[in-house]
């Protein structure tokens, strides 16, 4: 028995004897982006276990949704990832578009691609600077918040919102583009393709961003697929799968004829990994840094995608059709869908009884499965590698708590 | 002063002395409270344009000049509060504590020739000192807020400034080396005339030192990357978290007077002190003796030699901190034990090497004033060659007692 | 109703005109090493009677840099000069090191203990 | 190993534990019974040819129509359903496995009915269990911290329930 | 006591010349006062965060009397050493062993009585031998002494620049302190290794580690995930064979 606990790898000795303390981490803490409460127990500076307390933000849409139709709820699914709005509204479009076995036009649906990677473009971002944030270099974000701006007069010009779009709906997109879009969405990315640069040598490649990512946090492969993370979390621990490339039938034809290279390292190598940093000595695949680098590498992919969805946009003749009726009647049955969004796999599943509106609506966020994991990457971190590990996660508590 | 005072205008002794000690008080007091007015609106601007904002625009005209003023008076009406559980009396001393400290060491400061609140024989060795009693008030206001974080604050602090105070005081050590001297006012002087004679260009020992001393110096201000004390990602506020109002404003001017204490004794050590890089009163023909203006304009010189030199160092800490990330507390006890120390270490030895094999520096006809306090000291044991350095009328209060 | 207001301020005055004699610092230095003393004496906490033990230190500082000062000594006085600065600080250098090694201690008895007060530290009673 | 094959090897692996299936459907589901779940899903997460080594969902649909009338009408009688979404990695397939529970164990108001956890196949099915639990009150046995997620600690009822009545007051604070 | 000041004058009017005001009389006065009524509270105070204030406070006034003696060396080592180091590691051995936030361990009454009894007696004896030498109750010259620290240092080096001391003989022989330097050097450095080892983490395992080593990827697994189709949209494992 005694041996068992000498063996034991999570009991951890320390070199003077210190009461375990309680401390709360939020729900009001500057780093634990938005509502959410950790509740460390700690010994001196050593963490010794997380427990996440989620609920602040529940908004009850699951229930709600019961209550109206499927296009009267895709305004609660931009409160869902409110960081990436654009790639809810496709997600729940999507799944009830499978349910209908519906298929959007062609220009609509490369304009669904345009529109989705800029938002992924616009997630990452956020996700970026605000890891800086969390490491505490505040720069960074500001920087990542003035090209997201960029993109966000985008969205505001195409839909007229800038959080909460509901811009994709079910059977299209409530409107085309307006006239001169497409060349300064294209004067955009010329702008901020240099600027990726900078963010490496801010964050990326900087010697105490390595210190503080390097190794930390470490999310072994089998963990993560077992804890359901998906995104760049999943990506990040080395697992090769995007379900722009991998997922369902109905979310890859969308992607038909698009060229990307997954964003997860194969050999020891990213993609295009000439381009970009080289993998700094000490990191470990899994640790905070890969999955903050697989965000980065992914901004580019998705300006790849974006230039090449303009390429087939403009190319696509007539319209991008009529959005569907307020109050479709659907046909009996349920659907689950699963697409990638910037934060990890989304998933929707309906009920439907055959109505107007669903039976039942669920909503699979990626973030939640992807913070459940935070009290194994913590359990023996110190202090301040938990908000570095939290904030490698990039969770939304919109969509978590939901 | 006292004698401008005794013998200009005839006041009496103990009114002279009253008279000047005020005065030097009240100066070196409104150095700190008007420098850290100062320097927060730098810091807001200096920020501001590092991450492409204006930063204050609108009080005091189109470049915020009055914002920290603005802020005083909110701060002044702010409500004082103090948590339920705190030890009061404690609670309320601890910023007086930290300030007092920072206020201390301005008095040995020498802003100029003679321009010094107490010309200390003692000098470098004083402000160090006193610089880390500073950690004293931290301390306390982390211990008595009666909050974990202001404790982890505060304990970071205490580990932190403790360990920083071995390498910066060997730092300190080399000038003071070179010199034979711990009189700042002697240690500026001896560096007068051109730049090559600062003691950061003596020797290479004293140019890799001089970069210690700022690693250091930033660390014991406790500053970005080693503002772990505050780490405002991890810890909230750190130590001054349960703080409001003028309590917290005195945290602050604390900061930015020690702040620009150590860019102060970084110039006067290293850089020449009150000597520009060009001895433009020398090349003018300007001594103390020519006329009754020369002394005067020496000093108003020198005084903004040395502002100028220690602003230029603050700014340079703004500018660090703006950029980098924040390190973790045992990586900032490893820079401070495995870095810090043995280099300051191996430097100090150096410089001393260096003095003996080759003590007129590189240059043997630069006119580097040499150590002769220190050889003739050494004619003879017992004996007493050569007198030191005379004090200063003001340096003791008996003088003036009847 | 003269003579009390005239005796307190004599008091006074006296106080401070008159400068400072050895015997001052000796005063000071004697309530030091009291205070450390019973400092000692009482607390409880092994860190209270470090503290004591630190004033003890200091009060003798006191008496040692006192008969060093020749500000202090009167004409013609034996004075220690320099050798009772030395002295002070030596054992401002041994009393860091004392400091250090019986918090390490305190340390290591709370570590087994789980208390710092000196009054449970009874293990070898027999 | 897909298919119909696939279901019949889980069939020869876990004897009686598929009790309905609709492999034509948008989604082709399995029905496991209650009792056998964690058994069927260590079975397909373990030792399957097609490893599901990821749990991406678990739902619980109630089906109860609280309008009397429509309830009359209704083709199936009053149940919660269980639906786990797996997910394998290495294979890129999916499966739905669905549950029928009673609402109500042995029909007792307030008895929640009850299904093996599979927190210990999935560690990342613990909080999709809690928030079932939660949200729907359906009791996952052998669940090793089995508590409210997104609600209150104290909050009453199960909101995603269709007979769940708002509380009019929750500590002070009006519902309605 | 000494009749040397004319009373006269000080008192004329019951009022004070300001200008007979000795300073240094004055300074010495307030830092004796802090540095006794802090040591004072120090044995007061229940507290020890309370009770290391009141020590810093009373060191530190301290510090001041050293300046005031002219050995301002030792202020300033008193202040660093003592107030800098040794307080805050004070503070810190508070911190680490408090059970509770502002943990008092009280005093019995008796010891209280008894210390306070003694404590009286103690410094009765003190102050009455101190009074006792006239030599030391003599006014003082006020001569400003010279800047101590140079030659301070030299006497640490083993080598005396310093004027003897009045009444002895110029030709006395006076030791430096090059020794006892070395040996407090020594001393130091033993005292660091000994505290460090008292101190020392005796053993560290944290589960990082061991998550660092099983993140290794299984061969079997990237096996796996080379056979996969790389083009095959996903889809339910009952769906039957894919194209």
């Amino acid at each position: 028995m005694a041996n068992a606990i000498e063996d034991d790898p999570r009991i951890i000795e320390f070199d003077v004897r210190t009461d375990e303390m309680l401390v709360n981490m939020g729900p009001q803490h500057p780093s634990t982006h938005g509502v959410l409460r950790l509740v460390l127990r700690t010994d001196g500076e050593i963490v010794s276990e997380v427990e996440p307390h989620i609920g602040y933000l529940h908004r009850c849409a699951e229930k709600i949704g019961e209550n109206l139709t499927h296009r009267q709820w895709i305004p609660y699914t931009d409160r869902m990832d409110y960081l990436a709005a654009m790639n809810m509204n496709l997600g729940w479009s999507l799944a009830v578009e499978k349910l209908m076995k519906y298929e959007v036009s062609e220009k609509a649906r490369h304009l669904r691609v345009l529109i989705a990677e800029l938002g992924r473009i616009a997630s990452h971002l956020v996700g970026m600077g605000a890891y800086g944030l969390d490491l505490g270099t505040f720069s960074p974000f500001l920087y990542a918040f003035r090209e997201r701006e960029k993109i966000l007069d985008l969205f505001e010009e195409a839909c007229g919102a800038r959080l909460t779009y509901s811009y994709i709906t079910i059977g299209g997109l409530t409107a085309d583009l307006p006239p001169g879009w497409l060349q300064r969405c294209e004067a955009f990315l010329d702008q901020f393709e240099p600027i990726i640069q900078e963010y490496h040598t801010l964050l990326t490649t900087n010697a105490i961003f390595v210190k503080r990512t390097a190794g930390v946090g470490v999310l072994s492969r089998d963990m993560a697929i077992e804890y359901g993370c998906s995104g760049p979390v999943l990506r990040g621990s080395g697992v090769d799968q995007d379900l722009r490339r991998d997922g369902e039938a109905i979310y890859t034809a969308m992607y038909d004829g698009y060229a990307f290279e997954v964003a997860v390292q194969k050999d020891g190598h990213y993609p295009r990994d000439h381009e970009y940093p080289a993998v700094p000595a000490g990191t470990v695949l899994g640790d905070c840094w890969h999955r903050f680098f697989v965000r980065m590498l992914e901004v580019v992919q998705s300006m790849d995608l974006v230039r090449q969805s303009i390429d087939r946009y403009s190319a696509c003749k007539g319209t991008i059709g009529e959005p569907l009726k307020l109050a479709e009647k659907m046909p009996a049955g349920d659907a689950y869908l699963e697409t990638e969004c910037p934060k990890g796999q989304m998933g929707f599943y309906l009920v439907s009884d055959g109505s107007a509106k669903p039976w039942r609506v669920r909503a699979r966020s990626s973030s939640f499965s992807n913070l459940a994991v935070t009290p194994e990457l913590c359990r023996g971190c110190l202090i301040a590698d938990v908000p570095a590990v939290v904030g490698s996660l990039d969770i939304v508590m919109g969509e978590i708590d939901r | 002063m006292v004698d401008f005072l005794t013998s200009t205008i005839g006041l009496s002794g103990w009114l002279a002395w009253t008279l000047a000690a005020t005065v030097s008080a009240v100066l070196i007091l409104n150095v700190i409270a008007g420098g850290a007015l100062v320097f927060i609106w730098a810091e807001r601007k200096v920020s501001a344009r590092i991450q492409d904002r204006l930063g204050p625009t609108r009080t005091g005209g189109r470049f915020g000049w009055l914002q920290s003023l603005a802020d005083g008076i909110k701060l002044l009406a702010k409500e004082d509060l103090m948590p339920e559980g705190a030890d009061g009396m404690l609670f309320r001393l601890a910023p007086y504590v930290s300030f007092c400290a920072s206020f201390c060491a301005f008095i040995a400061l020498p802003f100029a020739f003679d321009v010094v609140g107490q010309r200390l024989n003692v000098a470098v060795f004083f402000v160090v000192a006193v610089l880390g009693l500073e950690v004293f008030g931290v301390i306390l206001a982390g211990y008595a807020s009666a909050s974990k974080w202001s404790l982890f604050g505060a304990m970071r602090e205490a580990a932190q400034v403790v360990s920083y105070e071995v390498p910066l005081g060997m730092c300190v050590v080399v000038p003071v080396m070179l010199a034979g001297s711990m009189d700042m006012v002697t240690i500026a002087e001896k560096q007068a005339g051109w730049f090559w004679n600062w003691y950061v260009f003596h020797d290479p020992f004293t140019f890799v030192i001089f970069w210690v001393y700022v690693t250091c110096a930033v660390a014991s201000v406790n500053r970005a990357p080693f503002d772990l004390a505050e780490a405002e990602s991890e810890l909230v506020a750190g130590f001054h978290t349960e703080y409001s109002g003028l309590r917290w404003s005195y945290f602050f001017m604390a900061e930015y007077g020690s702040m620009f204490l150590v860019s102060a004794m970084a110039a006067v050590l290293f850089l020449g002190g009150w000597n520009g890089p060009i001895p433009v009163a020398t090349l003018l023909g300007f001594s103390e003796g020519t006329g009754d203006t020369a002394p005067y304009l020496i000093r108003l010189l020198g005084l903004a030699n040395l502002v100028g030199k220690a602003s230029l160092g603050v700014i340079i800490m703004m500018w660090i901190r703006w950029t980098l990330p924040r390190l973790r507390i045992d990586q900032v006890m490893t820079t401070c034990l495995k870095y810090c120390t043995p280099i300051a270490a191996v430097m100090f030895a150096g410089a001393m090497l260096w003095q003996i094999g080759l003590p007129g520096g590189l240059i043997p006809g630069a006119g580097r004033p040499g150590g002769e306090i220190r050889e003739g000291w050494l004619e003879g044991p017992g004996g007493r060659a050569a007198a030191p350095p005379a004090a200063d009328e003001s340096r003791d209060v008996a003088r003036v007692a009847p | 109703m003269m003579p009390p207001p005239l005796a307190l301020s004599s008091l006074l005055a006296l106080s401070v005109t008159e400068p400072v004699s050895v015997a001052h610092y000796l005063v000071v230095g004697a309530i030091l090493f009291t205070a450390g003393v019973a400092c000692m004496a009482t607390k409880r906490n092994a860190l209270g009677v470090l503290m004591g033990i630190e004033l003890v230190l200091n009060g003798a500082n006191v008496n040692f840099v006192a008969f060093a000062s020749p500000y202090l000594a009167a004409d013609g006085a034996r004075s220690l000069g320099l050798d009772g600065q030395a002295i002070a600080l030596f054992v401002i250098l041994l009393a860091a090191a004392e400091a250090a090694v019986a918090l390490a201690i305190t340390l290591n008895f709370y570590n087994n203990h789980a208390t710092v007060d000196v009054d449970r530290a009874d293990d070898l009673k027999g | 190993m897909r298919g119909p094959a696939f279901l019949q090897q889980l069939q020869e692996a876990v004897p009686d534990a598929v009790v309905g299936d609709n492999l034509t459907a948008l989604d082709p589901w399995i029905e496991i019974a209650a009792g056998k779940v964690a058994e069927v899903c260590r079975w397909l997460a373990k030792s399957s040819p097609v490893r599901f080594d990821s749990l991406q969902c678990i739902t619980a649909v109630d089906w109860l129509e609280v309008d009397p009338k429509k309830a009359a009408k209704a083709s199936w009688e009053p149940h919660t359903e269980l639906v786990y979404h797996l997910w394998s990695t290495p294979a890129k397939a999916s499966l739905v496995l669905k549950c029928k529970l009673p609402r109500w164990k042995n029909d007792v108001p307030g008895d929640l009915p009850e299904v093996p956890s599979v927190t210990g196949v999935w560690r990342g099915a613990d909080w999709h269990e809690r928030e079932v639990y939660d949200l729907s009150g359906v009791w996952f046995t052998g669940h090793p911290d089995l508590r409210r997620i997104l609600c209150p600690e104290d909050w009453e009822g199960y909101p995603l329930r269709k007979d769940y009545e708002q509380p009019l007051d929750y500590h002070g604070i009006r519902g309605r | 006591m000494t009749p040397t000041i004319p009373m006269a004058d000080l008192v004329a009017g019951g009022l004070l010349p300001l200008a007979a005001i000795n300073f240094h009389t004055l300074f010495f006065l307030l830092f004796a006062a802090i540095a006794c009524g802090a040591a004072v509270a120090v044995v007061a105070a229940d507290n020890v965060v309370r009770m290391a204030l009141f020590l810093v406070l009373s060191l530190a006034a301290t510090a001041g009397l050293f300046f005031l003696a002219g050995a301002e060396f030792v202020g300033a080592m008193q202040l660093m050493i003592y107030v800098g180091g040794t307080l805050v590691l004070l503070v810190f051995g508070v911190m680490l062993t408090a059970q509770a936030p502002f943990v008092t361990m009280k005093s019995a009454g008796g010891d209280r009585l008894l210390a306070g009894f003694v404590g009286v007696a103690l410094l009765a004896m003190l102050v009455l031998a101190g009074l006792s030498v006239p030599a030391w109750r003599q006014p003082a010259s006020g001569t400003v002494p010279e800047p101590t620290a140079t030659p301070l240092g030299m006497a640490l080096v083993g080598v005396r620049v310093d004027q003897p001391p009045a009444g002895q003989p110029v030709d006395a022989v006076r030791s430096g302190y090059l020794l006892p330097f070395e040996i407090v050097s020594v001393h130091l450095l033993v005292v660091l290794v000994g505290a460090a080892y008292l101190a020392r983490a005796k053993r560290r395992k944290t589960p990082r580690a061991i998550e660092v080593a099983a993140s290794v990827e299984p061969p079997e697994a990237v096996a796996e995930h080379a056979a996969i189709g790389r083009t095959r949209a996903a889809a339910s494992v009952l769906t039957g064979e894919p194209s």
